[in-house]
């Protein structure tokens, strides 16, 4: 049979082109993370150091496993605001759990956060609510939850010292916390479940043309309530790990991380309308948000008010450069 | 026979769920007034209504704004910031007289919501993440502008603003209901308004059919701006002082969730307006009602998740299957 | 600055002194036992770090104290490093470890929370680096993670609250609390210090606690609200001097007069509540006293000569009520 | 093998289908057919689980079975073509056949090579030679069509449903998917095909099926009915009211001015477009012909603005039009109807009143505000005019048919009182009787001095509907005919590069 449809030689090229700007426009913010962290390298002789980074990677490590979460939620085109108060709530119920042993410390927050995650995903994907409300709506619950749990916040749940839990956030190798080899592996493996399973092809076909995907027989509810579950799950192990650093389950954080997470996610290039998106690209995200804090403090005189000016700035600098990449792509 | 049943049976569900979605919000606020009238004391005094308006005040008119935007299938992250930086100007021009103070922090309310705008419409940048940068940055520049500093005020006239009446109604409960109707003219009546739907509903097409979309949507945000502005001002006179670092906190949550709850879905292409005022005096009515009854933040943050949950599950948007 | 210079010069005198003494309590810490280098404290580098935003009085007051005293010291402005955890906490375990990192060989913490800075602690510790923390005592262990605690004692600036409202009210009405932040450890201190010593007296009764988080405008919003349904309230208790001042607003709206038909007692001792209180709409101002400065350095300075050092530094409190406020109003922040 | 009894199925205000029943046997290719909004897609939304029926009953192989969700079905072996297009666009060509059962590795892992090379396979022995790594979304709509026909049928399916193919194929691609549906009816599979193309019904089907206004009027053998009685089944007409129309609905040539009022000059565009110049009297319809991807739609996007130009003007009347800027081309008296009517067309959430006068509200208004009187009228009249079937102006456009929906956005063109209106694909989609009037419409309106460039997968409907046509092929203009050169070797010829 003679070809019915053929790409015009000059098509294929424009698709070669179209693929560039597509990986110009991933890579966005891997060209931002090189230079400033090559510039902070050069400027502060304690950028560099062995020390400076183990920390570096400590810190991004927490918010790598919440973004983790994020970003297959975003792919299919969800989004979930309660992801703060769910790392807050897991490690008060880390902490908690830790009188009885390290599993109940690992397992209480799991299962907590995992099923509130789940009724998140039930009610996006069975009631037609908008992810936003429906998220917003546990951000608070979780939150009350805590203080309920808590006696109103005036109770700190403590990890015992000699627990084998404190391990889990304090243990290293190389230098390098358990925790970041932690968000490694999970990366790693949140990479090739996008990249490599039906699972993950139906996340991307979900966010891309929910309506398509239905008809085409993919199970939209089931990945919908799985990414959710698994965003809670995860935000629930990244408090379990903050708790278990930190050594007691602290009340007051989590506020406002939802935002860094959404935040570090599109910089990463996943498109918050959904349908593509990438783990790596969060990755440099993250290391991008640690790197920028790090230069702040390494300059050290900003005052604290300018901080959150440099950093909303920086946002809008990175968006605005993706943005004028995928600019390039011709039409449209 | 039976099937005729299921079916009548059917479409009398579906005329009620139709209904509430339609009416729910006010059916709630309803039903809250009538459980506060029975269970809490001192409910049914003139001065506890117009505390309610009152605090419900800047709200709503941040909330108007944010109804507009998420009729074009936007977000506005930045109204809380937007707020903190009307409030930052105030104490700097009101050495000048109240009109020209409040006229820059308006100014720059419209500025900053031009911005986004520009963003969004121009640049391409999504809604969420275009007017988060402001989010996290606005409330910095406002308390570098302040010096980090709160600022108690004493000019007269700019305080009436905050505890002032006009025919025994507060003024800024005055200047919420108008601008209510005004916004509600706004959408129904005017060119712009009818755009704004359609832009909202189905952005290709009205791009195609010659609607000037990037003009619309720059409007839209600029307005949002503004009337985040008008509430930093009010809320500013009724505090008597300018405090950037507190002033419109999680003001985007509380002014999409009233603008939700009131039945506008976040899908865009619909503005509902009197459903927004709604939203705002439920969810007022809300917290009022949490705190007479001296409910624990735990409970009372838990309760509030539930009525979201309920309000927006009600007023969601059905799909006939 | 001449501020600094009455406050210190007030430790011991004012009517506050016998609550606030600097004593010591429980064993001391020396050089010795630590083991710590002996660091001249003029010529070296030390570390500041500040748990939130400076935008309110509080914390402006505290880093500039910190500031001045080592401007007074004539320690060089570069080897002063000051960082701001933005009320994250991982960030402030990372700002202190980058002050270390950067050489910081004496630290003054003032820490976002009482649990959750051990990591940063240990960090310190295994840099042999003596960590002062300030205004909030954290739950690790004196002498080893830390050197000391200096700061007022939440429980009994609550305490104090208590006996003023009790003193102010003559003992009998309807107590209405403004809560600080929930999960927050201050509020849970001056929430207990004051409902322990308030049971104390029989004809005073708490009748509503609910969190204005210790911001102005939710303070005013709720006050709005519990005088509306509880028109019977005759005395609030702040937990922050905002919040107090955001009540007194919301009183006068309800056509109440504040000072004189609802009494009001709050910490902090901020200029504008002070100065209420010296116009008479206000009734009591207990004080937590920002002024870490001078004696941060001092400690540092006596555990570097080896001298022993108590776990807890308690530094004086204040107190305005009418009869004082007029007089002392220079003296609030 | 597939059949439903008595169905009905009811959304709000309007009973979809109303006790229809419908029978499918192996290897026999039955036609569906009806006027838009006859239910057609309702009933095969049932058939597959989208929908959930009233009432009524859907046997698969004589037993009872009740889909709660598309998949359901197609794990029974039902395969369905829906009639939009419904693949995922940002995923690749070789993802989108195979989402939902990719090939896997020893590991369980997508397999991406076995994957695109199968994909590849399958398409190259369907004729359609791309690159299956690209994205979905960058094929032209007709080629995305062939990929879900594709997909479709490599599942080992008993039933194969397809609503409107080829609403959006061209004449090879067609000749494609007829062979297909020949493979399928040697192999016993049962196919269900809706089209409003009478010439394919007959070419292809076996039995047929009429649904009219949500009821069965006729099921039998198709060779029984003659296509007059088949469409007078449709439209509920006599014979012999039909007799009277031709094939198409366009009446002579039309009398053009001299001076063309649109001229385009030399308008390129990256890749797609290169040198096409046209230009349009007063009066005449000037027809694109070419190939899918030819750049019939390019041509239409760039003269009113939506698609930016790398170079070329646009001259209304003499003056030049900035580019860019469909604003400005619309202030100019130069509209485009597009051809997605669901992407690019209706605004789904607004009224049939609002979706009309959508273009025109500055005319409407005073100071910025709409006035009810003036859009009441406007709207009367086009509702009247073009005999758009409502309920009441306030009536959701979504809740239109197709056809109705596209008479819609005509009245939103006409009421703008346009000079140029460039129509892609007006009747894609529609029914016969739709069809028609939409076609005698466009006479008219010529008739009255528009001028009118008409795009148009049918070849039929270009010939007898334009005055002269213009020839494009990979985004450059090979030929122009008009007069007695208008016959379709003509046109085959330019395309295939003889001169004409
Ligand atoms: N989801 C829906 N909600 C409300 N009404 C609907 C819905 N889907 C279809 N309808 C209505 O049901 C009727 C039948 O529509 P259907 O799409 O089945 O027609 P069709 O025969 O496929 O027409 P076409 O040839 O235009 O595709 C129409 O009146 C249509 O407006
Ligand atoms: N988004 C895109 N990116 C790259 N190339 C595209 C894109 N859309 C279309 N093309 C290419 O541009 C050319 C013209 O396509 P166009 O859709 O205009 O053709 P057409 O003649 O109008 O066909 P149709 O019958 O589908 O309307 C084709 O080669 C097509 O593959
Ligand atoms: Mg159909
Ligand atoms: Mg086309």
């Amino acid at each position: 049979m003679t070809a019915v449809i053929t790409d015009p030689p000059d098509t294929a090229a424009a698709t070669r082109r179209e693929l560039m700007t597509g990986v110009l426009q991933r890579q966005g913010a891997a060209i931002a993370l090189v230079i400033v962290v090559a510039v902070a390298w050069f400027s502060f002789p304690r950028f560099g150091s062995l020390d400076n980074l183990r920390d570096l990677a400590l810190q991004s490590s927490f918010l790598a496993v919440i973004a983790l979460g994020m970003t297959f939620v975003i792919i299919t085109g969800g989004i979930d605001l309660s992801v703060g108060s769910l790392y807050a709530l897991g490690g008060v119920l880390a902490a908690y759990g830790s009188q009885y042993g390290f599993l109940v410390a690992l397992a209480l927050p799991l299962a907590v956060c995992g099923l509130i995650g789940f009724v998140n995903g039930v009610l996006v994907a069975r009631t037609k609510m908008a992810p936003f409300i429906v998220t917003l709506a546990s951000l608070l619950f979780a939150r009350g939850l805590l203080l309920a749990i808590t006696d109103e916040g005036s109770n700190t749940y403590r990890v015992p010292a000699d627990s084998a839990f404190i391990e889990l956030g304090r243990g290293t190798i190389g230098g390098f916390g358990y925790p970041v080899f932690i968000a490694l592996v999970l990366c790693v493996i949140g990479a090739v479940v996008l990249r490599r399973t039906r699972f993950g092809q139906s996340v991307f076909a979900t966010g891309g043309a929910e309506q398509s995907a239905l008809l085409m027989g993919l199970p939209v509810a089931r990945t919908k309530i799985t990414v959710y579950t698994m965003s809670g799950v995860l935000s629930g192990l990244a408090g379990a790990l903050t708790a278990a650093y930190l050594q007691s389950g602290v009340t007051v954080i989590g506020v406002g991380t939802e935002l860094d997470a959404i935040s570090v996610v599109v910089i990463g290039g996943t498109l918050l309308t959904g349908g593509a998106g990438t783990v790596l690209g969060t990755v440099i995200g993250v290391g991008l948000r640690n790197v920028i804090q790090n230069i702040i403090n390494q300059i050290g005189t900003l005052d604290s008010n300018y901080q959150s000016v440099v950093s909303g700035a920086f946002l809008l600098l990175v968006v605005v450069l993706q943005r004028s990449l995928a600019r390039t792509k011709p039409g449209r | 026979m039976t099937a005729v049943t299921a079916t009548a049976g059917g479409i009398d569900r579906a005329r009620v769920a139709r209904w509430l979605q339609e009416y729910g919000v006010y059916v709630a606020v309803a039903a809250l007034l009538l459980f506060n009238v029975f269970f809490t004391a001192n409910f049914l005094t003139l001065g506890n209504f117009r505390t309610q308006l009152v605090q419900a005040a800047p709200v709503c008119i941040v909330a108007l704004g944010m109804a507009l935007v998420i009729g074009t299938e936007g977000v506005d992250l930045s109204v809380g910031a937007v707020m903190a930086l009307a409030a930052s100007l105030i104490p700097l021009y009101l050495g000048a007289g109240p009109v020209p103070a409040i006229a820059i922090a308006l100014v720059v309310g419209l500025a900053a919501g031009t911005f986004n705008g520009f963003l969004v419409a121009h640049v391409g940048i999504q809604p969420i993440v275009a007017t988060l940068a402001l989010l996290v940055g606005g409330r910095g520049l406002a308390l570098v502008i302040a010096n980090g500093q709160l600022v108690q005020l004493h000019d007269k006239t700019f305080l009436e603003l905050g505890t002032g009446d006009l025919a025994g109604i507060p003024i800024s409960v005055w200047i919420a209901g108008l601008l209510s109707v005004v916004m509600a003219l706004l959408v129904g009546r005017t060119t712009f308004g009818r755009r704004l739907v359609a832009i909202g509903g189905n952005r290709t097409a009205s791009a195609l059919a010659g609607l000037p979309v990037k003009a619309v949507l720059v409007g839209v945000y600029a307005i949002c701006g503004l009337l985040a502005a008008v509430a930093g001002v009010l809320a500013t006179a009724r505090l008597s002082a300018s405090d950037p670092a507190d002033i419109g906190m999680l003001m985007e949550l509380s002014a999409i969730t009233a603008v939700v709850v009131g039945g506008t879905a976040l899908t865009g292409g619909r503005v509902r307006i009197l459903g927004t005022v709604f939203g705002v005096i439920l969810m007022q009515l809300v917290r009022a009602t949490l705190i007479k009854h001296n409910l624990p933040d735990s409970t009372a943050q838990m309760v509030q998740a539930a009525i979201i949950v309920v309000a927006v599950y009600v007023a969601r948007e059905r799909s006939t299957r | 600055t001449s501020r600094e210079a009455e406050t210190t010069s007030q430790t011991g005198s004012g009517p506050a002194a016998s609550a606030a003494a600097s004593q010591a309590s429980g064993p001391g810490c020396t050089l010795e036992k630590t083991g710590y280098p002996k660091v001249d404290v003029k010529s070296a580098i030390v570390g500041f770090s500040q748990s939130e935003k400076e935008a309110n009085p509080f914390r402006i007051a505290e880093t500039q104290s910190i500031k001045d005293e080592a401007a007074k010291l004539g320690i060089a402005s570069d080897k002063l490093l000051v960082t701001n955890a933005q009320s994250d906490l991982n960030k402030q375990i990372s700002d202190i470890k980058s002050m270390l990192d950067r050489g910081a060989q004496l630290l003054i913490v003032a820490p976002l929370n009482s649990d959750g800075l051990q990591p940063a602690l240990d960090a310190a510790k295994a840099k042999k680096v003596p960590v002062v923390t300030i205004d909030r005592k954290v739950t690790s262990a004196a002498c080893t993670d830390y050197l000391t605690f200096i700061g007022s004692n939440f429980v009994e600036q609550g305490k104090r609250a208590a006996a003023e409202m009790v003193r102010v009210t003559g003992g009998t009405g309807k107590v209405a609390i403004l809560l600080g932040s929930s999960g927050n450890n201050v509020t849970t201190d001056r929430t207990k210090g004051f409902k322990d010593e308030l049971a104390k007296t029989a004809g005073l009764s708490v009748v509503a606690e609910q969190t204005g988080e210790f911001d102005r405008s939710k303070g005013q919003a709720v006050m709005e609200q519990l005088i509306q349904s509880n028109p019977d309230i005759t005395a609030v208790y702040a937990e922050n001097d905002e919040m107090g001042i955001g009540a007194v607003t919301a009183l006068k709206a309800a056509g109440k007069n504040p000072g004189k038909d609802v009494k009001i007692v709050s910490i902090d001792g901020t200029k504008n509540a002070v100065q209420l209180v010296a116009d008479g709409g206000y009734n009591a101002v207990v004080e937590s006293n920002p002024r870490f400065g001078p004696l941060s350095f001092k400690v540092l300075q006596d555990f570097a000569d080896g001298k022993e050092i108590s776990e807890n530094v308690v530094i004086s409190d204040d107190q305005y009520d009418e009869t004082n406020a007029s007089q002392k109003l220079g003296n609030a922040y | 093998m597939l059949e439903v009894t008595d169905v009905v199925k009811e959304f709000v205000g309007v009973r979809a289908l109303d006790g229809v029943s419908f029978a499918v046997r192996p290897g026999e290719v039955h036609a569906l057919v009806g006027e838009n909004g006859a239910g057609k897609s309702t009933l095969i939304k049932v058939l597959t689980g989208v929908h959930r029926p009233d009432s009524g009953e859907v046997r698969l192989r004589g037993e009872v079975v009740s889909f709660d969700r598309p998949v359901r079905a197609q794990e029974a072996g039902i395969s369905t073509i829906y009639q939009e297009v419904n693949l995922v666009p940002l995923l690749s060509v070789a993802a989108n056949v195979f989402l939902g059962r990719e090939p896997k590795t020893r590991f369980g892992l997508v397999d991406w090579a076995e994957m695109n090379r199968r994909a590849a396979e399958l398409l190259g022995g369907y004729g359609i030679d791309t690159d299956v790594k690209r994205p979905l979304g960058t094929l032209s709509v007709g080629a995305q069509q062939m990929v879900a026909l594709v997909r479709a049928v490599s599942t080992d399916a008993d039933v194969v449903i397809m609503d409107e193919p080829t609403s959006s194929l061209e004449p090879r691609e067609v000749e494609t998917l007829f062979s297909v549906v020949e493979r399928l009816h040697e192999k016993g599979i049962a196919v269900v095909y809706v089209s409003h193309r009478m010439d394919e019904l007959y070419r292809i089907c076996d039995q047929v099926t009429v649904l009219r206004d949500g009821k069965l009027v006729h099921t039998g053998p198709l060779g029984d009915l003659s296509r007059i009685e088949l469409v007078s089944m449709m439209l509920g007409r006599s014979v012999n009211d039909i007799r009277e129309h031709g094939a198409t609905a366009f009446g002579e040539d039309h009398q053009a001015g001299r001076e063309p009022i649109l001229q385009a000059d030399n308008l390129s565009s990256g890749v797609r477009l290169s040198d096409v110049s046209v230009s349009i009297r007063p009066g005449e319809v000037v027809g694109l012909a070419g190939l899918l991807g030819s750049g019939r739609t390019e041509t239409a996007r760039a003269i009113v603005g939506a698609l930016p130009l790398d170079g070329g003007t646009v001259l209304v009347g003499g003056k030049a039009l900035k580019s860019g800027d469909v604003g400005a081309a619309m202030a100019a008296g130069v509209n485009m109807l597009a051809e997605d009517r669901k992407a690019e067309g209706i605004i789904p959430n607004l009224s049939v009143r609002e979706n009309i006068v959508l273009a025109a509200l500055p005319q409407l208004s005073r100071f910025g505000v709409v006035s009810r009187d003036k859009q009441d009228k406007i709207v009367d009249t086009f509702v009247k005019r073009l005999r758009i079937k409502v309920s009441n102006p306030d009536q959701l456009v979504s809740e239109l048919s197709g056809g109705n929906q596209q008479k819609v956005l005509l009245a939103r063109w006409l009421c703008t009182k346009p000079k140029v209106l460039l129509l892609d694909e007006p009747t894609r989609g529609i029914d016969v009787g739709a069809k028609a009037e939409v076609q005698a419409l466009i006479d008219e309106l010529a008739q009255e001095g528009l001028a009118v460039l008409l795009i148009s997968s049918e070849m039929e409907e270009l010939l007898d509907g334009a005055d002269r046509l213009v020839v494009l092929k990979d985004g450059a203009v090979v030929g122009e005919l008009s007069g007695d050169d208008l016959t379709q070797d003509k046109v085959l010829a330019a395309i295939a590069g003889e001169a004409p």
